[in-house]
């Protein structure tokens, strides 16, 4: 069963949303160093469920090494990390402790949220699993399969680089973003 | 005033504010660190009378093991200001004008004597650590063999105690 | 406990040796296994430069398919929607209007169809339950994005490129598999 | 520097060691009031030996001088034996009792 | 008489200070690099290669990232200690340089520069004095955290600390009593003339280098911050540059003991196999630098190898070794110099 | 000191700290909850929550045809997911009453030998990590990947593998994905060179030897009332293994020992794991020489003969009637199913994987249940790690190879 | 060498014909005990010197709605690991008052299974040492795998619910 196609090149893209440049501000160079900075040390807190996970420990691995980003230090304690890699199934149960982890984490702190499950809740459309972590804590970006392949959890990931690049330095402190955070009713 | 006088005051000021501080603050842990200060401050004193191996041995010692076993202790109790009751303020009372009486006896006493002996600042060698050896193991060291011993008694003590009953309390 | 076959084989669990037990020669062979790798040639792969061969077989994003004169394929049986274990595929039929034959291929068309790409696990059910040849998965990982609604892959998304209009990217869309494709 | 001023200082500091022990009841800070009271005897012993090494610096020997050096050196033996036995006295008294106040030794009575 | 400052040696020993305190701190960052691309080659991996021409600006940003997070201190922590824990750590970090002599004497513009901030004659005592108060940092910090994996990871640091301290203090012993002198500059000088002390007192090194393992909670005793087990231990609230703080200083501590062993067992910057008195003076002592900096990566690749290849201890263990193992055995090596110098001195 | 010392009051009773080790800590690798009681670092007692990931497997498998289910099963124990989806299908052939070519028997003994490599390789050098070396993990890791892309080639997915069907494989297994295993197996280069290598780094080092031994052992009669199977169980010495007592997928044509170990503490666990790998590399050696004897058309068999629940292929589905009546059938789930229950269990990386399905002839299953070996032993986690210290906890965690996604479904 | 002729014969002595609906469903013994009697089935089963079912391979519950007075069947496989033989029983429960004793005391390993059966399907296990919840929240009021309640979320928001027959 030979497939007569090989690729599929109609890929969508959007840009970085709205928000994230330094609104009505000129960006500095000072601005561009730092985000150039962050862009380059992001460390990864990962929140690893289930099947994700395991797909995450090949991105870490030697064939993908995710260390090549500078994002080798990967922290357990939400307090030290950039980045918080929510990956597989987030339960009703787990929820609550989510939000928790989100909340501890420090400023400027960025979600992704990593295969189907986290991102949609997926083919677990049951009365147990939160269908999308977006309904508890915002997602920056969003990486879809069942679980992404490496490449594509990297691809995710340098698509959070491009947003830490063109993110001001007082986009945290915008009423967009706080209107943001208490949206999820954060602080 | 020249630089000795100004640094002997200073390092006083310290010990003692320290020392204060020290007994009056609530939480043990901050004064386990008054305590330190209060050792850093004497080791500036030994220093400034040039005695630097004390200095050294005393900031080893002091303020690097027993503090620490302090420290250590504090932290393993997990002990907090709340943790010592309030204490009756009359008695507090009693014990500072006590303390404060016998201060006050000893230093018009010794007023009276009329000393007006210098002590020798940063100068001899009788700090230095080659004549405390030699002193220590020619003409002490019978002391020093028996202070081991009480340092290994007090060892092995330490351990005996430190270990755990295998009895329940709560039984 | 008894042993319940004859095929037990117990582990080797012998105690530590005195040699062993001076801690430094096992040490020692860790750091010389640690060290031969030095010299090892490193697997990794640098990814956004090179990219990894995917099998031929590889389960990423779909693709609707069209015939040689550019026709889509797709009839809206909705078998594909029906096999999906995540319900991500929603679409809506419409009969074909006169006119139209060089659109679709069959009197029937899909003239909504949606992959919800957040959803979609991949499992390839989809590919196997079209009886008419109108959905394949490609070689493609669906890219990550930054917002949720991106990922609505709707029909014009998912279509492979025209072969007469666009033939460059129709010839990229097949890859090296074009010269096995065969016309039905 | 007058002798004076170090027999002072020692004395604040060890007056403010007793007035530890007679006001709090942790028995851990009272431990280290004691401590506090050790070094300034400590201090005093070193500021005696430099005084008499200057009054007997036409003596002939060094060695008389670091004398009371080498008590210091012996009191801290003596100290830092005295913590480690102490330590395990009062952890045992917490895990026992779990209180490190003194007063409650008081109910040993009973 | 201290009015008497010579104030050209003070000014040639604060640039001498900020010289040193600035490349350790250099040292210290190139060298979390250096952990990052040893780990990777160990392990198959390429490392961070992004930042910059091979990813050497790779700890400029993390440095610089840190600098710009948000700073978060615990609810119901002390403040001031929480702020302390981590400057003390830098601090202890930092101030052992003082004795370390890194080099011969130079020639600058006519004036004999000693390439050491201070030839204390109790040098090495200091070095101990510094180093045992290095466990406050760590102490202090965790208590403030208020968190019970940071007090378990404090507790973890302060005993092992302490613990090995008492073995590292006796092998030190053993050498002192071959050297005769505590003061670093004549130790160096003397290896330069005889032997290297690692050839007269192997065992004592060997203590020396493990105890140096478990004062730099490096893996196998990175018991402190053990992250299976405790997520960061004693750092684990610490955020932003209060975290870089800690992390730092464990660098500038692994490089510190690593110039300490090379200067007290492998001849600090002499260059072995061959009489410097030959060169001019200023080669020498440039030469004497590069020979001790050598010896001193060396070391630090040892400490990573090290920490890439082994797995770590248990608690009970760890002070298994430290009481039961080191610590006769160090014992012995004390007696076993002794008698030996005893029999040759007859 | 005696009992007739009041407590003050106000002072603490409780002896102990409390420490909460999860959700999210990263020992557990995954998501449970303990609440440890410690005494110092000594564990007093331990109380287990699970839950976190619970994702209804069994309400969605009443909700879904059989062929649906599959993907299901690949999210259980997802180190392993063929061994589930294989089980799945013996268990759909059970009841459907289909018999398989020898061939899809072989062809199925590797790939799920396969990923009970992949399961013990993540598992061991977890342990590895767990006890504080990183790099054996990341050696082995590479060869894991080998082991995915094997999987790649044969179904096109890496982790969640979706692999086979009812009555056999999807496609034929390509010459690439043999070249691969050849690779895999190859003595000098492959796995076996690598598995030696990670064995000298651990097996005999003290360090290691320290941590793991006498570390969570549990005894075989205890072990046997908690309900363990799997290598968790032959560490406590019992030699139980599904492959060797009922023989499923022609297992019976494979020589191989059933490694035991003693005191069923981490470090047995750890060689029985290690064991486990070498035999089954002995059996894809043995599977691979089988499958190369096919010869001719016999070479081709990749399922079998059944079209009422094989799917039938492409082309014939545009070409013929009956083809495509029953593409539609299957597809739609409208296959008929007898009406029974059957209790079908394949032996799992982890242990004992049970399917019971019942079924009341409907297009989905009645009720599906799966008896997941992580959940069932699990409960015996507190017994195992009381009185150990809390690194003990962490490695007997690691060692038990807890799949989260298999223990809450 | 022992049989599915042989246990039921055995277990027909020792209980009588209390014990109903013997059938081999593919192979495995299958019958039907007495809500009250489960307990004393399963410790002769797992005391006697010949049958020695002492594993408990696995225990849950099924649902039939349409089954009235005995809605829930609790399931037990069994294994005899020396033997090699596996067998089945099931109790019936009413839904309203569905108790059951708990089989705790002779197999650990029950409990966690009767922790989730009570939970898939309220089972009331009278015995067992802590009947709570297990997977899902404590807050959950009802029992989702009865077959009455649905599967889905309902607060799913990116599903076309008429193509899924949902709305």
């Amino acid at each position: 069963m030979a497939r007569p196609v090989q690729f599929n090149n109609t890929i969508k893209f959007e840009g970085i949303p709205e928000g994230y440049m330094g609104e009505g501000f000129m960006a500095t160079n000072f601005e561009k160093v730092v985000s150039l900075a962050r862009k380059n040390s992001i460390w990864p807190l990962p929140f690893a469920t289930s099947c994700c996970g395991i797909e995450f420990m090949a991105t870490m691995g030697s064939h993908y090494d995710l260390a090549r980003f500078g994002s080798e230090r990967v922290g357990f304690s939400p307090r030290q990390c950039d980045l918080l890699m929510v990956m597989g199934t987030i339960s009703k149960k787990m929820g609550p402790v989510l939000k928790q982890v989100y909340v501890q984490m420090a400023e400027p702190r960025w979600v992704i949220a990593v295969g189907a499950c986290a991102s949609s809740g997926g083919i677990f459309d049951t009365y147990s699993v939160l269908q999308g972590i977006d309904q508890v804590i915002p997602v920056d970006v969003y990486v879809p399969g069942c679980p992404p392949r490496p490449e594509a959890i990297l691809d995710g990931f340098m698509k959070i680089q491009e947003l830490v690049h063109a993110e001001g330095l007082r986009r945290r402190h915008s009423d967009q973003y706080k209107e943001l955070m208490n949206s999820y009713g954060i602080q | 005033m020249s630089i000795i006088q100004i640094i002997f005051l200073l390092l006083s000021v310290m010990a003692v504010g320290s020392a204060l501080m020290m007994i009056t603050s609530k939480n043990p842990v901050n004064s386990v660190l008054w305590l330190i200060v209060v050792f850093f401050a004497i080791s500036g004193h030994y220093i400034l009378l040039n005695a630097q191996f004390l200095a050294i041995v005393n900031i080893i010692v002091y303020a690097g093991a027993i503090m620490v076993l302090f420290l250590f202790v504090v932290m393993l109790m997990n002990l907090n200001a709340e943790t010592e009751p309030i204490k009756n303020r009359r008695l507090q009372l009693i014990g500072v004008t006590s303390g404060g009486a016998l201060m006050l006896i000893i230093v018009s006493a010794i007023s009276k004597i009329d000393v007006e002996q210098l002590v020798q600042i940063n100068a001899g060698d009788s700090g230095l650590i080659k004549v405390l050896g030699m002193n220590l193991f020619k003409n002490y060291v019978l002391p020093f063999e028996i202070s081991s011993v009480l340092f290994l008694s007090a060892m092995i003590g330490a351990v005996v105690i430190g270990k755990k009953e295998e009895i329940d309390i709560k039984k | 406990m008894q042993a319940l076959t004859n095929k037990a084989k117990q582990v080797d669990r012998a105690p530590m040796s005195f040699i062993e037990k001076m801690y430094l020669p096992a040490i020692i062979k860790g750091m010389s296994i640690t060290f031969s790798h030095i010299f090892k040639k490193k697997p990794t792969i640098n990814y956004p430069e090179k990219t990894r061969p995917f099998s031929p077989v590889f389960r990423g994003m779909q693709i609707l398919n069209r015939d040689a004169e550019g026709r889509e394929n797709c009839t809206a049986c909705g078998l594909c929607a029906v096999a999906c274990p995540a319900e991500a595929i929603t679409m809506e039929a419409a009969e074909r209007q006169h006119g139209e034959e060089n659109l679709y291929r069959e009197e029937k068309y899909a003239a909504k169809y949606e992959i919800n790409m957040l959803r979609c696990i991949f499992c390839g059910l989809c590919e196997e339950a079209c009886p008419k040849d109108a959905i394949y998965l490609s070689e493609t990982f669906t890219p990550a994005d930054y917002q949720r609604k991106q990922f609505i892959y709707s029909k014009n998304d998912l279509l492979i490129p025209h072969p007469q209009e666009n033939p460059e990217a129709y010839k990229k869309a097949l890859g090296n598999r074009a010269n096995k494709i065969t016309v039905n | 520097m007058d002798i004076k001023a170090y027999i002072i200082l020692s004395l604040v500091l060890f007056t403010i060691g007793i007035i530890g022990v007679l006001v709090r009841r942790n028995a851990i800070i009272i431990f280290m009031c004691v401590e506090l009271m050790l070094n300034a005897v400590n201090l005093l012993l070193v500021a005696f030996s430099k005084m008499h090494a200057m009054s007997s610096a036409a003596k002939a020997s060094t060695n008389f001088a670091s004398d009371a050096q080498i008590f210091v050196f012996f009191i801290m033996v003596v100290a830092a034996a005295e913590v480690s036995v102490g330590l395990a006295i009062i952890v045992m008294m917490y895990r026992n009792v779990h209180t490190i106040d003194v007063n409650f030794l008081n109910r040993l009575k009973n | 008489m201290l009015l008497a400052i010579d104030f050209a040696l003070l000014l040639e020993k604060l640039i001498l200070v900020v010289v040193v305190v600035f490349a350790s701190l250099g040292i210290a960052m190139y060298t979390t690099f250096a952990e990052r691309k040893v780990a990777a080659i160990l392990q198959d991996r390429r490392g961070p290669n992004r930042a910059g021409p091979f990813g050497l600006l790779q700890p400029l940003a993390d440095g610089m990232k840190l600098f710009f997070k948000e700073e978060i201190i615990p609810d119901f922590s002390s403040k001031f200690l929480f702020v302390m824990g981590p400057a003390l750590a830098m601090l202890t970090a930092c101030m052992t340089s003082a004795v370390i002599p890194w080099g011969d004497k130079i020639d600058f513009f006519g004036r004999s520069v000693d390439l050491q901030i201070a030839d204390v004659n109790i040098g090495i005592l200091y070095v101990f004095g510094v180093v045992s108060l290095g466990v406050y940092g760590i102490m202090i910090g965790s208590w403030a955290s208020n968190n019970k994996f940071s007090l378990m990871g404090g507790l973890r640091a302060a005993s092992q600390i302490i613990s090995y301290e008492l073995a590292m203090g006796i092998s030190l012993i053993a050498l002192l009593m071959i050297t005769g002198t505590l003061s670093l500059k004549e130790m160096v000088v003397q290896q330069q003339h005889g032997y290297w002390n690692v050839v007269l007192q192997p065992l004592g090194f060997l203590i020396f280098l493990v105890c140096a393992f478990a004062e730099c909670n490096r893996t196998p005793f990175d018991l402190p911050e053990a992250e299976n087990e405790l997520i960061g231990g004693y750092h684990t609230e610490y955020s932003s540059m209060k975290l870089g703080f800690y992390l730092f200083s464990e660098y500038i501590n692994m490089f510190i003991s690593s110039v300490v062993m090379a200067t007290l067992f492998f001849g600090g910057y002499d260059i072995p196999f061959f009489d410097e008195s030959v060169l001019a003076p200023n080669l020498a002592a440039i030469l004497g630098i590069v020979a001790l900096m050598t010896k001193v990566i060396a070391f630090i690749f040892l400490f990573m190898w090290v920490r890439w290849t082994i797995p770590r201890f248990r608690y009970d263990q760890l002070m298994h070794l430290g009481w039961r193992i080191l610590i006769p055995l160090a014992l012995f090596n004390m007696l076993a110099t002794g008698g030996v110098i005893l029999y040759f001195n007859k | 000191m005696s009992d007739h010392i009041l407590l003050p009051e106000g002072s603490i009773e409780k002896q102990t700290t409390t420490l909460n080790l999860g959700p999210t800590h990263p020992a557990t690798h995954g998501v449970f909850q303990n609440i440890l009681e410690l005494d110092g670092e000594r564990i007093m007692k331990a109380t287990s929550t699970v839950g976190y990931i619970h994702r209804a497997f069994e309400k969605i498998a009443e909700r879904r045809p059989l062929y649906q289910i599959t993907p299901l099963t690949d999210r259980l124990n997802y180190c392993s997911s063929p061994i589930n989806n294989m089980g799945w299908h013996l268990t759909c052939e059970k009841l459907l009453n289909v018999s398989t070519p020898k061939r899809v028997d072989y062809l199925r003994v590797i790939i799920m030998e396969l990923a009970r490599i992949s399961d013990h390789l993540i598992c061991n050098s977890i342990v590895g990590v767990d006890s504080g070396a990183y790099s054996g993990f990341l050696y082995v890791m590479q060869f894991r990947e080998l082991i995915y892309e094997i999987y790649e080639e044969v179904c096109g997915s890496r982790l969640t593998t979706n692999i086979g069907r009812i009555g056999g494989f999807e496609r034929n297994f390509t010459n690439a994905a043999f070249e691969k295993l050849e690779k895999f197996l190859d003595e000098k280069t492959g796995y076996p060179a690598q598995l030696r290598e990670f064995e000298n780094l651990f097996t005999r080092n003290r360090i290691f030897m320290d941590r793991t031994i006498g570390c969570g052992p549990i005894t075989a009669e205890r072990a046997m009332n908690y309900g363990f199977t799997g290598p968790n169980l032959r560490a406590a010495g019992v030699d139980y293994d599904v492959r060797v007592h009922s023989p499923y997928s022609s297992y019976q044509d494979f020589d191989f020992t059933v490694p035991v170990g003693t005191t069923g503490d981490c470090y047995d666990r750890f060689l029985v794991r290690n064991q486990e790998m070498w035999q089954s590399l002995s059996i894809l050696k043995q599977a691979y020489k089988k499958v190369q004897e096919f010869k001719g058309a016999e070479a081709d068999i990749y399922h079998a003969d059944v079209p009422a629940y094989y799917l039938p292929e492409k082309k014939d589905v545009y070409t013929k009637m009956e083809a495509l009546i029953y593409h539609f059938k299957i597809v739609m789930g409208e296959t008929e199913m007898p009406v029974g229950e059957v209790y079908n269990s394949v032996e799992g990386a982890n242990g004992e994987l049970g399917y019971y399905l019942i079924s009341d002839g409907g297009r989905t299953p009645y009720r599906l249940h799966f008896r997941r070996p992580c959940f069932i032993y699990y409960q015996a986690y507190p017994e195992l790690i009381k009185d150990g210290m809390l690194s003990d906890a962490v490695i007997t965690m690691s060692s038990l190879n807890l799949i989260a996604g298999e223990l809450d479904a | 060498m022992l049989s599915n002729e042989i246990i039921q014969q055995k277990l027909t002595d020792k209980f009588g014909d209390v014990l109903t609906d013997w059938h081999v469903p593919y192979g495995m013994l299958t019958f039907t005990a007495p809500n009250e009697l489960n307990l004393k089935v399963l410790q002769f089963l797992f005391d006697d010197a010949d049958l020695k079912f002492n594993f408990l391979t696995d225990l849950q519950a099924v649902h039939y709605p349409d089954n009235k007075g005995a809605e829930l069947a609790v399931v037990y496989h069994l294994h005899n690991w020396v033997d090699n033989i596996r067998i089945r029983f099931k109790v019936f429960a009413d839904i309203n008052q569905p108790d059951v004793f708990s089989a705790t005391a002779l197999y650990q390993s029950a409990n966690f299974m009767e922790r989730e059966t009570y939970d898939f399907f309220g089972v009331n296990f009278v015995g067992h040492p802590n009947l709570i919840r297990i997977l899902n929240v404590d807050e959950m009021d009802y029992f989702p795998l009865r077959k009455e309640f649905p599967l889905e979320d309902q607060t799913r928001i990116d599903k076309d619910d008429e193509m899924f027959g949902r709305g």
